[in-house]
């Protein structure tokens, strides 16, 4: 569904429903060029660049946070084969948010001065623009709005229609899900319309949005999705181990994505009984 | 006296900094154990927000992601980056923010992307995160650090967050919001900003280190006041807190000392 | 606690948790020259146009709706006592927002082309800017921000520290109340904090931006607050039926707002059996 | 043939113009009750949106109000206005708006501000609200008004919405999102708008009236084809539902006909 060459909203938050599924059947379907605009992303970014699907990426961060630095990403960026354009979180949010209200830019008070405002890899001038504010005459920097082709967002429930709840933090899915022009749902759990239209305050990303719906469980695992299941500490230690050198990124690559069929023959090669021990308790959501 | 380490040290020292009552921002790794260790210490009132959405957290362990679910129960509100990073901390409501770097010049400027040139970079790093928002935005920022000569440089590879940028009227220049740095803590010294070139200058030497082990290890020239006192120990109080925060002992390591 | 001359954005949408009661308060204590920043409010508006508590509004809408137009307000127009400087919703939606971001401005695809955009009251042209965007070339018009002197908000619950939980739509009351200078909460109960720390999904405005809190039952009526009750169809009429003329509000406005001694003197005055009818029903909410 | 009276002809003339599946924006007041009606019978689909938030709503009664509570139950989210009015009408998400005037002129421009000039208005009128934006930003435009001489003009007194504003390419040249007026409809006749000139144009004349009296009360060029066409009536079904949605005859008026 998604072509070559594509742009790509990707939602999740840090440890937080990634959509690393979407990420490993990207690699199996050996896609290519893919432009890749986030926030901060982790594994799933390490393993989209590890496997050469993305060369582009406009995002703010990438590390496994706690767990230690991105090595697929540095080597990739030192071969030349990704580039990154350089955002702050606030900026790459509100260029999310210019997206989603069909607006060409957004005003924010960031990235002024240093060199995230004088460098840009490949944007050039369009990768922000300082401007006198015609009201105050203060500085204010300009960022531009981001309408990629699709945008890829990870969710607890959606209903038949496309309805979907998010629970926990938000990260910058909302402004997301509504910048693509075409929105794709992955959720854990499938619920009944009657569910979502009785408690519509809940519902976070509204059906009319939404163009495919794809459900299964554990689609971020190594990841946690609150109230679902938390992450996997020893699993994730091993992936972070498997990408420092690019012999080990290749075996994990050939054994854990290539290696398996789908999703399923991928949760099944982990184990059930492990992923089970992942469950969420109450009330902790993790 | 109480036995301790280096990391134990840092995060003891940092977590002096944050007051009661005040809104924090405390990321993720030993910045975030500072936080919550002043939090279950001298500032219980102390609002720790994470970036990706939590507001006035009391995660009973600490977290390994700004968007862990161990930040979630018991916090206040739930919410996402436009309300943390734009409704809080670019409108002037952070009263402190902790950041860390790979690389800090005298100015408190930082590098968190890039070590070589930009053009072909040798290493890179996480990059910014909400750490530029943070550095342009919080009233004070602090900035703990790892002690290595290598990291306290005269010229920065790439300046990713602001510190005091070239120096006074400078952040006021470009509108940021916020004050910039106030205080560098490294597992050998702490060190502020001269209030009037806002270059940086040695506040605290950490015991067992001298002001000397401090100028071998930096890159430029480092103020050093008249009188340099030595740093408060941590307390035992401390240490067990901390290892009460981090049982798997991700940021502390697994054995004590 | 407001003093004349203040500026106010001023919660509550449509016939939605508008905050009369704070309205009519203003009046009992004679406030003066307040300056009312809203999208579109309707009986609060009219008594505060009426009672020559506020002289300025950047509004975009008033008129009592399906019930009809706004006699008060433009009373007070013709007679000059009144300025209105217009907007549209969006256009103050996104005022709102951009003071809540502490920005100077936000960008919108509306006003262009109208009056909306060629006439200002006293704004000049601090009213608005059309200009190209700098990145597509495009025009597209910069609305200033707004950061008045307090929100005034009026929600379902709220906790002692003032974590507060609004029910259904929330209008541009999340932008609103962020932007103010100092923000005053009224709600309808007040609930223990650990019930707001249970649920954190559910907090629209955290305690950390509240200044004051003010629980009080039927603080919108004739309005409705959803989940709490319905509007006061009778009344509403009623109340519409005084503005006609001036002699008539001035009846209205001795009896009703300066004939009681507060809201409780208010609500007895309408009567007990009458608003416990209006209470709303599961699951409706009305 | 059944009985009908003005208001209920214009209900349903308006409610034909909702196509299943679209995207409508109702307000309050005869659009919502046309766009109701249409839900209730042949576009079960159409997702009825709120500028106050409501999303996918079917209100068992006609709500008096944008905001309310009646819109809640059963609608598939309840957000704010940014949501409605961002990030779904100025995305160009909305096929179809509804919106009434005291004043429209020959483009299909729309007057909801000011009777009389703009610096000593005469009669102060709701303003825009939502309008502006409905008419800037949705695909199609469906105007409703009750016919009166004095409210086609050829000079409004005041352009609160964009209609055709000087005619072909002035939108685009305000890069306007969406396509602007469609359909005027008023209980005499309905018109559109001839796709060269962007005029308003006669369409059809309803029941009981004739070419002549909608001449007669418009203050502009009406540009009329060669053969204008007899308005479809409402029917049986269309008027039992429209009052089961108001009840209250709140816009229908308190007697049958």
């Amino acid at each position: 569904m998604v072509p070559d060459g594509a742009g790509l909203f990707w939602g999740g938050f840090g440890y937080q429903r990634a959509p690393i599924a979407f990420a490993q059947e990207l690699v199996r379907q050996k896609k290519r060029d893919l432009t890749i605009y986030t926030c901060g992303s982790e594994v799933d970014l390490e393993i989209m660049a590890g496997a050469g699907v993305a060369g582009r990426f406009e995002i703010a961060f990438v590390a496994i946070e706690a767990i230690g630095l991105a090595y697929n990403m540095r080597r990739r960026v030192a071969e030349g084969k990704v580039e990154i354009e350089d955002y702050s979180n606030l900026a790459m949010a509100m260029r999310f948010l210019g997206g989603a209200l069909n607006v060409p830019f957004m005003p924010i008070r960031s990235l002024m001065g240093t060199d995230m405002a004088n460098k840009s890899r490949y944007r050039g001038d369009k990768k922000l623009r300082v401007i006198d504010c015609p009201f105050t005459g203060q500085r204010v920097c300009l960022v531009p709005s981001v309408q990629p082709d699709f945008s890829i967002v990870h969710v607890q429930r959606v209903d038949q229609t496309g309805n979907a709840q998010i629970d926990g933090i938000v990260g910058e899915d909302i402004e997301g899900s509504r910048c693509g022009k075409k929105l794709i749902v992955l959720a854990e759990e499938l619920v009944d319309e009657a569910e979502i239209r009785s408690r519509p305050d809940q519902t976070r990303i509204p059906a009319m949005y939404v163009d495919h719906v794809v459900v299964l469980p554990f689609i971020a695992h190594p990841m946690q999705c609150h109230n679902y299941y938390d992450y996997d500490l020893e699993f994730l230690q091993f992936f972070h181990k498997m990408t420092r050198k690019e012999e080990t990124w290749q075996e994990y690559l050939d054994e854990y994505i290539f290696g398996v069929d789908d999703h399923w023959s991928y949760l099944d090669k982990v184990g059930w009984e492990r992923l089970n021990q992942l469950r969420a308790k109450r009330p902790w959501g993790y | 006296m109480s036995r301790y380490t280096r990391i134990e040290f840092l995060a003891a020292c940092a977590s002096r900094h944050v007051r009661d009552g005040e809104n924090v921002f405390g990321g993720t790794g030993l910045p975030l154990l500072a936080a919550l260790l002043a939090k279950n210490t001298h500032a219980p009132n102390a609002n720790l927000i994470s970036e990706a959405g939590f507001i006035d957290a009391m995660p009973r362990e600490v977290p390994l992601s700004v968007a862990d679910s161990r930040y979630y129960y018991g916090c206040s509100a739930s919410i996402g980056l436009i309300e943390t990073l734009g409704f809080i901390l670019q409108a002037g409501r952070i009263d402190v923010g902790f950041l860390g770097a790979a690389q800090i010049d005298e100015y408190g400027n930082l590098n968190t992307t890039y070590i070589g040139p930009y053009e072909a970079p040798k290493i890179r790093l996480p990059g910014s995160g909400g750490g530029n928002d943070i550095a342009s935005s919080a009233k004070r920022l602090i900035i703990m650090m790892t002690h290595d000569k290598r990291k306290f440089v005269k010229q920065l590879d790439h300046m990713t967050s602001p510190g005091h940028l070239e120096g006074p009227g400078s952040r006021e220049r470009w509108s940021l919001v916020g004050g910039g740095p106030e205080v560098v803590i490294t597992d050998m010294c702490q060190m502020d900003f001269d209030p009037v070139t806002r270059k940086i200058r040695l506040m605290s030497v950490h015991p067992g280190y001298t002001v000397d082990d401090v100028l071998d290890n930096v890159m430029f020239d480092l103020i050093v006041p008249d009188s340099v006192p030595t740093t408060e120990e941590p307390t035992q109080e401390q240490i067990e807190i901390m290892h009460r925060l981090d049982p798997h002992g991700v940021y502390l390591g697994k054995a004590r000392d």
